[in-house]
């Protein structure tokens, strides 16, 4: 007779030899960061006052990844598929609204009545990353929606090398330049005013997101389709038309993303979305993707991080150009926490293991 | 019955007349407007338009049983489409967009309208090719069955090799070349005879394929490739590649074959075993900086190793990366394993590019001065010489693919793709198996990672970026999942042809989305689908589109 | 078993069959090694004709320990660029392969009886993209020289690649020091633009002994041509009596620089140096002085960001950067005649700094052609690989448009002129003259 | 006119076939049941009802309008209301949402306001949680809240899948009262359900599956005497 | 002898408890049901005992030995195979190697001999070969060796679904109500299959089924779960009879109308 091999029971749960290598690796990397900190902080090579402005920096960056990981989130909520392209339909609206930004400013128009042009910005970019989101929503999901998880995922890679390389011909290679906002330049306190317009500019369209999704009848059943798609349909919501809506309102908002970011880094180009696209998609899953307020604390946090990081934990081992290794440190995050809490900071279990 | 079917006309030819706009305002029309084809008057453009609009006709009549009905719906959808470019023409002509839209140039006005202008004369040539490439696409679908495909299999053949003139021109016999082809594209009379040999040969293949049908329809590969003579003969000709093809095309092979090899990797991780892993660059990274580090002289200790010492080391060190990517996505799957891995590929190549480590791995200058391998006093140096080790790694690697599906471990990684849960029930270690086919996959990576540095003699951390992960999966979607021929077939339409047709390069990124898309929308399987996952992504693909869209989110049956 | 005999049959066929192959493959045109960077123009004695081309005489084919090209009646001369022509750097490349054309029109587009065929690859500023473009380059037979590449990143990892197919390169942009070391160079590399050991030394002399500024910063951004040029920088400054108080790097993609700027305002600079390129070098430029303390710090960059975009990039925030290039101001007559027929051409002034410099390795190579091809009475001309090369580096008093250019035995041919511009306004319509002026020496 | 009958309805899930032409009739004001093991094809046919499912052939027709290739919320529209089987509640939106939706394709507020206070005094326990997820009620709370939403709809025909599922006998018998209640009121009824004894217990007639097929239909009573039916559900070889 | 045993298992599931104290004895070569209404917490059961769940306390002995909290596969390596309520086979593979996938465990060679092909590798594969095609010949598949298990009709599904759980070479067999969607007549041969099992290989099988016909009739004993507790044990007979099995699991409409008395008994109808 076998006898069974000898192991640990451990009430409820397991743990096996993988998982302790993975835990130990954890442990150290948590160590490394922890000792940089307090070797950082007692060198006390920055001022109270710098470490404030990365904290800032890290906002205004992080404010720009939340809006965009809004779309990534609602998507992955309603559809249980990453947007891969999504990076690029935040792109799409920047790139656009340049054209219009130009024309403003060339007529005087933006001089002249520069609130009003900026609404014109940021309602035009809205539009056309709205279309561009509901387009691939059209051609390249929707006939595979059931399909195995990794088709929509390699369309999702096409249409993003797709839009790409289509405003690449349409527009060039070059980078685009956001002439100024003559209202939003200079500072207020310890904030440049473009920081403040998009923080400002988040929380409003943040703050109607919300309201859409809790009060209109289409937000309902966003919320029903994210929940149940099939007992949605059985209360006669129209599965698909709320599907559409989910990429229409995540492109606006990526649109709207996209002025923002052109007041806060003024040039654009069309290779703009992949990296905030990638680190929006992290801060997505740093808050615990589908979960909206998770999107937007990740945004913040993650922005802090990537500012903060590379000085808090490297200065302090002498490590050259520490602020090349802000995207190692953004990677590293989203590994760890797809590791270690895959529901991200603000979800909620879902009950572990995959109950049979 | 009547309205129904103008308005899929008209929906049609609309779709079509937008993808017209699309590749004109892209670029890709007018940057081609003077690439010869065939003669002097067919250039890529204007084959390229014609096809767009034969295929609106097509795709318009293809509904209808016969051609009284496919032809006349047909030509409205082309002569439709035929009106939309004429609009873009005049657009472009009268308005100056050209402060926004690089592309909308008077020079395009006159490509869209077959050289006549944005004017009566242009719109009287349009229709005029609208109607002809009508009647042509509902012509061809009509006929018999074989003729229509054999056709444009024969005309496509055709373009192709008119395309690749500069290519295949030096490597043919300098009468032929000179008979087949003129200044730039195919002379007329070489057109003619191409096309005919052409349409002979794919009549041929129809036959044979009609006869095989009832034997081994479920086949990738041929039966004929299954004899070892064939086999045999096979081999002998992709040895003597290097003997033929001369340096550039060698070079070509050569980076197919590191895809192939790449390819074959990664298809025992996502093909065999279902992980899809998107960091796959990663282990190429590490195969190449691994030869690098111990072969140059320039960075970290200084070891200068022999190539054949650093190679072993460097494939077990990419083992290695294997299972230390393994190991914490043990747990993952899907989505989450697709993007964990991806920032696993993304911190490798930051970190090889970082200042910190610049010391060790060359920073973002990278390593030069990579070894290259000599057998005795024999220097592989030329990429026709390095073809030789490519071709040998390709067939270690497929070899082992071979033996190790059919394997217990094999199986293993299958129970696995199918059913994680019920192969942990029928005893297989989940661990193990999901490990081995991480650090096995992985290998195959290494090894390519490790040629490539040497053939090219410096690595470069810009050179590992996430595009060669999508690559390496695009190869095995194109190709098929699982099946080996597959990666083959992958690597060279995604890798070789788009090195031979240089010209296209702008493009190259923009075709591959397409190919991605339509690919996935219309043949999931791949070219040379495995036989088991063909059944298993059609069926779903099929079902998706069957069931009502409700009955598939929540998988319930 | 039936299946494992089988596959053995194979696998010993193949075997065979590439040993055979190898052996087969060996006589071919095996390049020279070129792992020792030795040779001098004394020491590489050429067994070619380095004199004269007699037609008459020369009827076979001459012989050359790389290679000789043949070309046919009626076949072009290929001549080809590897320049950067897209993306943020794009001007740069662009400007340069203008400056080509313009040689070859200036030509007449023809050479010793054939049509000159321009082809190129695009390199991309960064060294992938230069190793992509060298061995593509490098595999196309047809090509007798190039000029490029762009960026010294390209070079690095490029040249070998050239050198390996036994081709030659003139580089028109790269200026990075490395590539002409004794230890480092590589023997297929030449270049006409000025060694930044040069523009390195004139920069810090700008700063410490005009500005009178003695705390620097300096960012880089891992290309070759930017970690270089800070540190030539740095090194003379210090010689100069300042001090550098922080080194830093961004990479290319980086779009915020705050964090960084922030890491340097910790030691408090009086300027800061960043030679890098667009769009990177612009988001330094228009964030800097938002960070608090370095509100009146000096900007300074180099001639990576010397063209227009940089202006139209950061608008406001650009005026008053100084930045480091090729003085052409001091060019004579033929360099203005030559933006004439640029201004003709392309319906603007140049738009960055090597436009001439690309103008002079083009008819720097056609010299060296004319030098050592052998022209056939059929019209076939046969061109020796390696004594092209040597006919470069002997290449003494070549008056071109950026002045007399005299190349040494590492392919540094340059007559280095250096100036500090500074920009003075955001109007880009008629630059340089519109935006920037010179204010050193 | 029936209000609801099924013409030879056949179902494929890829290549099992799990209803092999069902054909069946509800008429106004009925309860009817649908007996048979797991896997027989009850689900499958309610699925195949309100739209889940496309059959492969045969024809749905409701008060003759056919809806065999109509969507799922336009069968809800026409006023077919599904309970599904497992109770299907919204587990993260609350009581509230959850009856909301029940009502989505009314547009009239005051209506969905009536409606809601009818679920409310048929439910009161559910109006003390009107604010919480749905998730956080007990089973019974949410078989109420399941039910309540199917009644915010006002259905003409009620499609109930096993209803007393995982539920304690005493919640048992107050949901089949609050079935009973609810036909009385009018509404006609097809509940699917194992608990074979009590559904033919308030059943007017019921039809009998077994492996996709109908085997048996009858009276409520004919069925429950019917020896057949007692050895498949009560335990007899 | 009591091949199976848990003592005082509990499993919950955040606030809902699966499993109350769970005491069963499974005696070698019985067949013993376990049944009870839809949720009352028998597959639950099923996945603590094969090691996909672990339990929050309690303990299972399998031959004596604890494997609480055991590997799943190292479970299935110790003599436990079970199939599923809802078919769960490798849809896309043939059925052959659906069995020999299920002969994993007891396929020795190492990687290199699969690589190599050497005699050892072909004489395991053979032997692997020659058993799968037994099983399937005992469960009545031979002929379809090379079909894809996804294209079996539903009832030969279910036969390749034990047989395949067969090539494990259990000691116990679980079985998820194997007879869940099949018609009378398949049915019937299930029976009979479930007891050659039992008679021909002396495999000792835990069945959950809903078929009350099934139960009655071939089980040695029936053990009733109830909200995660266990109710009622025996016979059938006496669990027929047992008033607190009547009520929880036929419902109390069984006391009205229709009471117990005119429940029929084994061998009535």
């Amino acid at each position: 007779m076998t006898i069974a091999a000898p192991h640990r029971f451990t009430g409820g749960r397991r743990i096996d030899i993988s998982q302790l290598i993975v835990w130990t690796i954890g442990g150290i990397l948590l160590a490394i960061v922890l000792l940089g900190s307090i070797l950082t902080l007692r060198a006390g090579h920055y001022t109270a006052a710098q470490w404030r402005d990365f904290v800032v920096f890290g906002i205004a960056q992080g404010a720009i990844y939340a809006l965009i990981a809004l779309g990534y989130t609602m998507v992955y909520g309603v559809l249980r598929m990453i947007n891969f392209a999504h990076g690029e339909v935040f792109m799409s609206g920047a790139m656009t609204t340049f054209f219009l930004a130009d024309y403003l400013n060339r007529s005087g128009f933006l001089k002249a009545h520069p609130w009003i042009s900026l609404v014109a910005m940021l309602l035009f970019s809205g539009l056309v990353s709205m279309t561009v989101a509901v387009l691939v929503e059209r051609i390249a999901y929707r006939p595979l929606r059931g399909a195995p998880r990794l088709v929509p995922l390699i369309t999702a890679v096409g249409a993003s090398f797709f839009l790409q390389y289509t405003f690449r011909g349409l527009f060039g290679s070059g980078v685009r330049a956001y002439p100024a906002i003559p209202v939003l330049q200079g500072k207020l306190w310890v904030f440049q005013k473009t920081q403040i317009a998009v923080f400002v500019g988040v929380l409003i369209t943040l703050a109607l997101l919300v309201l859409f999704l809790q009060r209109t009848r289409a937000g309902l059943a966003i919320r029903a389709v994210a929940e149940d798609r099939e007992a949605a349909a059985l209360m006669g919501v129209d599965v698909d038309r709320a599907i559409v809506t989910t990429f229409a309102v995540g492109g606006f908002m990526a649109g709207i993303a996209g002025v923002l970011y052109a007041l806060v880094f003024v040039q654009v180009q069309f290779f703009m979305g992949f990296l905030p696209g990638i680190k929006a998609f992290t801060a997505a899953v740093l808050g615990g993707i589908g979960n909206l307020p998770g999107a937007a604390v990740g945004g913040l946090v993650l922005g802090v991080i990537e500012s903060i990081g590379p000085s808090l934990f490297f200065d302090g081992y002498g490590i050259r150009a520490a602020h090349q290794l802000k995207d190692v440190i953004a990677f590293t995050i989203l590994v760890l926490i797809l590791i270690f809490r895959p529901t991200g900071l603000l979800g909620e279990r879902l009950g572990g293991e995959e109950r049979v | 019955m009547i309205v129904h079917a103008a308005r899929r006309a008209i929906f049609i030819g609309l779709v079509a007349g937008i993808a017209g706009w699309h590749l004109s305002l892209v670029g890709l029309i007018p940057a081609f407007a003077q690439r010869r084809l065939v003669g002097d008057a067919l250039t890529f453009s204007y084959a390229l338009l014609v096809a767009l609009l034969a295929l609106a006709a097509y795709a318009t009549g293809r509904r209808y049983p016969g051609a009284v009905q496919r032809i006349p719906w047909g030509i409205l959808s082309a002569l439709l489409s035929s009106l939309m470019l004429f609009l873009l023409a005049l657009l472009v002509t009268h308005l100056n967009l050209r402060q926004i839209l690089l592309n909308a140039t008077p020079e395009l006005a006159r490509v869209l309208t077959f050289g006549g202008g944005a004017s009566g004369a242009g719109l009287v040539r349009l229709l005029l090719i609208g109607l002809l490439a009508g009647l042509f696409a509902g012509g061809l679908s009509a006929l018999p069955r074989p003729w229509g495909r054999v056709i444009v299999s024969a005309a496509l053949m055709t373009l192709l090799l008119g395309l690749l003139r500069d290519v295949l021109g030096p490597l043919l016999p300098q009468v032929v070349t000179s008979f087949l082809y003129g200044t730039a594209g195919l002379s007329l009379a070489g057109a003619l005879v191409t096309f005919l040999l052409a349409a002979v040969l794919f009549t041929l293949r129809w036959s044979l394929r009609a006869k095989a049908v009832t034997a081994r329809a479920t086949a990738a590969v041929p039966a004929t490739l299954r004899q070892p003579v064939t086999q045999a003969l096979l081999l002998l000709i992709l040895a003597s590649v290097p003997l033929w093809a001369g340096l550039f095309l060698s070079n070509v092979a050569d980076f197919v074959g590191f895809y192939i090899l790449m390819g074959l990797g990664l298809n025992l991780v996502l093909g065999f075993a279902g992980l899809l892993d998107l960091g796959y660059v990663a282990f190429f990274a590490v195969g190449a900086y691994t030869m690098a580090v111990l072969t140059s002289p320039e960075v970290g200790q200084r070891f200068t190793l022999d190539f054949w010492i650093a190679l072993p080391i460097a494939i077990v060190t990419t083992v290695l990366a294997g299972l230390l990517v393994g190991l914490p996505v043990l747990r993952m799957r899907g989505d989450y394993l697709a993007i964990a891995t991806l920032g696993f590929g993304e911190i490798v190549r930051l970190l090889v590019l970082s200042d910190w480590l610049k010391p060790y791995l060359g920073g973002a200058q990278g390593v030069t001065r990579i070894g290259r391998p000599s057998i005795a006093s024999w220097r592989i140096d030329s990429p026709q010489e390095f073809y030789l080790l490519v071709l040998l790694s390709c067939l270690f690697a497929w070899f082992l693919s071979v033996r190790l599906r059919d394997s217990r471990l094999g199986r293993s990684w299958f129970a696995i793709r199918e059913d994680e849960h019920v192969a942990q029930a029928m005893g297989i270690n989940r661990v193990t198996a999901k490990l081995s086919a991480f650090a096995i996959g992985a290998s195959f990576g290494g090894l390519s990672g490790a040629l490539f540095a040497s053939l090219v003699g410096s690595v470069v951390p810009a050179s590992f970026s996430l595009l060669v992960s999508i690559n390496v999966v695009a190869v095995l979607v194109l190709g098929g999942m699982g099946s080996l021929p597959g990666v083959v077939v992958g690597a060279l339409a995604l890798v070789g042809l788009p090195e031979l047709l240089r010209e296209f390069q702008e493009y190259r990124l923009l075709v591959y989305g397409i190919v991605l898309i339509a690919m996935m929308l219309f043949r999931p399987a791949g070219l040379l689908p495995e036989r088991i996952h063909r059944r298993e992504l059609e069926e779903a693909v099929e079902e998706a589109r069957e069931i009502a869209p409700a009955e598939i989110a929540t998988g319930r049956g | 078993m039936r299946r494992p005999i089988r596959s053995f049959t194979v696998l010993l066929l193949l075997l065979a069959f590439v040993l055979a192959a190898c052996q087969r493959a060996q006589p071919t045109p095996t390049p020279a090694p070129a792992a020792q960077p030795s040779p001098t123009p004394a020491a590489a004695a050429s067994p070619t004709p380095a004199a004269q081309p007699t037609p008459q005489a020369q009827v076979t084919k001459p012989t050359d320990p790389i290679g000789v090209l043949e070309i046919k009646p009626g076949e072009p001369i290929v001549l080809a660029w590897m320049l950067t022509v897209s993306g943020g750097t794009a001007q740069l490349g662009e400007d340069s392969k203008r400056g080509i054309e313009i040689a070859i029109e200036d030509l007449g587009g023809e050479l010793l009886g054939h049509k000159i065929e321009l082809v190129g690859e695009d390199s991309g500023c960064n060294p992938e993209g230069g190793q992509a473009a060298a061995t593509r380059l490098a595999a196309n037979p047809r090509i007798v020289a190039i000029v490029g590449s762009s960026c010294s990143s390209e070079a690095r990892v490029g040249a070998p690649i050239i050198d390996q197919a036994g081709l030659v390169m003139v580089s028109p942009s790269n200026t990075a020091p490395d590539l002409t070391d004794p230890a480092k160079h590589v023997d297929a590399y030449l270049r006409v633009a000025h060694n930044d050991k040069v523009q390195g030394r004139v920069a810090a002399e700008f700063v410490v002994n005009k500005l009178g500024l003695k705390r620097v910063a300096t960012i880089h951004d891992g290309s070759l041509y930017a970690e270089q040029l800070a540190n030539v920088f740095a090194e003379n400054v210090q010689k100069l009596g300042g001090t550098v108080v922080a080194q830093e790097a961004v990479s290319p993609e980086d779009t915020d620089m705050r964090p960084v700027l922030t890491r340097i305002a910790t030691q408090q600079p009086e300027l800061i140096y960043y030679p890098i390129f667009n769009p990177a070098g612009s988001y330094i430029t228009l964030q800097a002085k938002e960070i608090s303390g370095l509100e009146n710090v000096k900007l300074m960059s180099a001639d990576g960001l010397l063209e227009p975009q940089t202006v139209q990039n950061a608008g406001q925030a650009a005026v008053g950067l100084y930045l480091s290039g090729p003085d052409l101001t001091v060019l004579g007559p033929k360099y203005q005649e030559f933006v004439q027929k640029y201004q003709q051409k392309y319906g603007t002034k140049p738009v960055a700094g090597f436009h001439a410099h690309a103008y002079d390795a083009t008819m720097m190579i056609v010299e060296a052609i004319k030098k050592v091809a052998v022209q056939a009475p059929d019209g076939t001309l046969y061109i020796p690989r390696k004594a092209l090369r040597e006919a470069l580096y002997q290449t003494k008093n070549f008056s071109g448009l950026t002045g007399n250019l005299t190349c040494d035995q590492y392919g540094d041919c340059a007559d280095p002129k250096i100036a500090v511009y500074e920009v003075f306004s955001t109007d880009t319509a008629g630059w340089p003259d519109s935006a920037i002026r010179k204010i050193y020496p | 006119m029936s209000l609801l009958e099924l013409q030879r309805v056949h179902v494929h899930y890829g290549l099992i076939q799990a209803l092999k032409g069902i054909s069946l009739t509800v008429e106004r004001g009925e309860i009817v049941t649908l007996l048979g093991a797991n896997g027989a094809g009850k689900t499958s046919t309610l699925r195949a009802i309100s739209g889940l499912v496309r059959p492969s052939a045969g024809r749905i027709l409701l008060e003759g309008t056919d809806l065999t290739h109509r969507k799922p919320h336009e069968i809800v529209e026409l006023g077919v209301g599904h309970v599904p089987e497992g109770r299907r509640i919204f587990p993260r939106l609350s009581v509230e949402d959850n009856l909301r939706l029940g009502a989505f394709t009314v547009h009239d507020r005051t209506e969905i306001a009536r409606r809601q206070e009818y679920v409310f005094t048929l439910f009161p326990r559910l109006a003390e949680r009107r604010k919480q997820p749905g998730g956080t009620l007990s089973g019974g709370e949410q078989q109420m809240l399941a039910i309540g939403r199917a009644l915010m709809m006002q259905p003409r025909i009620l499609l109930l899948d096993e209803p007393s599922m995982g539920l304690a006998p005493v919640l048992v018998e107050s949901i089949f009262e609050v079935i009973q209640r609810l036909n009385r009121d009018g509404t006609t009824i097809l509940l699917v359900e194992q608990n074979a004894r009590m559904a033919l217990e308030i059943a007017h007639r019921g039809y009998v599956l077994e492996t996709g097929e109908i085997v048996l239909a009858g009276s409520a009573a004919e069925l429950a005497r019917d020896p057949r039916v007692q050895a498949a559900y009560l335990g007899a070889a | 002898m009591a091949l199976l045993e848990t003592f005082h298992l509990t499993k919950r599931f955040g606030g809902l408890v699966a499993l109350r104290d769970v005491d069963l004895v499974v005696q070698e070569r019985a067949i013993h049901s376990v049944i009870g209404p839809n949720g009352a917490g028998k597959t639950t059961l099923f996945n603590c005992i094969t090691g996909f769940l672990v339990p929050d306390a309690g303990d299972i002995r399998f031959s004596g030995t604890s494997i609480t909290g055991l590997r799943p596969d190292l479970v299935a390596r110790l003599g436990i195979a079970r199939t599923y309520q809802n078919i769960r086979l490798f849809r896309h593979l043939s059925v052959l190697d659906n069995v020999l996938i299920g002969l994993h465990p007891h396929i020795n060679y190492s990687l290199l001999d699969a690589i190599l092909r050497t005699s050892r590798y072909r004489r395991a594969e053979r032997t692997a070969e020659r058993e799968a095609r037994e099983l399937l010949a005992f469960v009545g598949l031979t002929g379809k060796e090379f079909f894809t298990a996804v294209n079996l009709p539903y009832g030969d599904q279910r036969r390749l679904e034990i047989a395949r759980a067969l090539a494990l070479r259990p000691k116990l067999l679980l079985l998820d109500e194997p007879t869940a969607g099949m018609n009378p007549h398949e049915t019937e041969e299930m029976i009979r299959l479930i007891r050659r099992l039992r008679d021909e290989r002396g495999i000792t099988i835990l069945l959950i089924e809903h078929d009350m016909k099934v139960v009655m009739n071939i089980s040695d004993v029936v053990t009733v779960l109830d909200f995660g507790e266990k109710i009622a044990e025996g016979t059938p007979e006496e669990v027929r009879r047992n008033p607190r099995v009547i009520e929880a699991y036929l419902g109390r409409g069984a006391a009205s109308g229709l009471g117990p008395s005119t429940l029929p008994l084994p061998g009535e109808a």
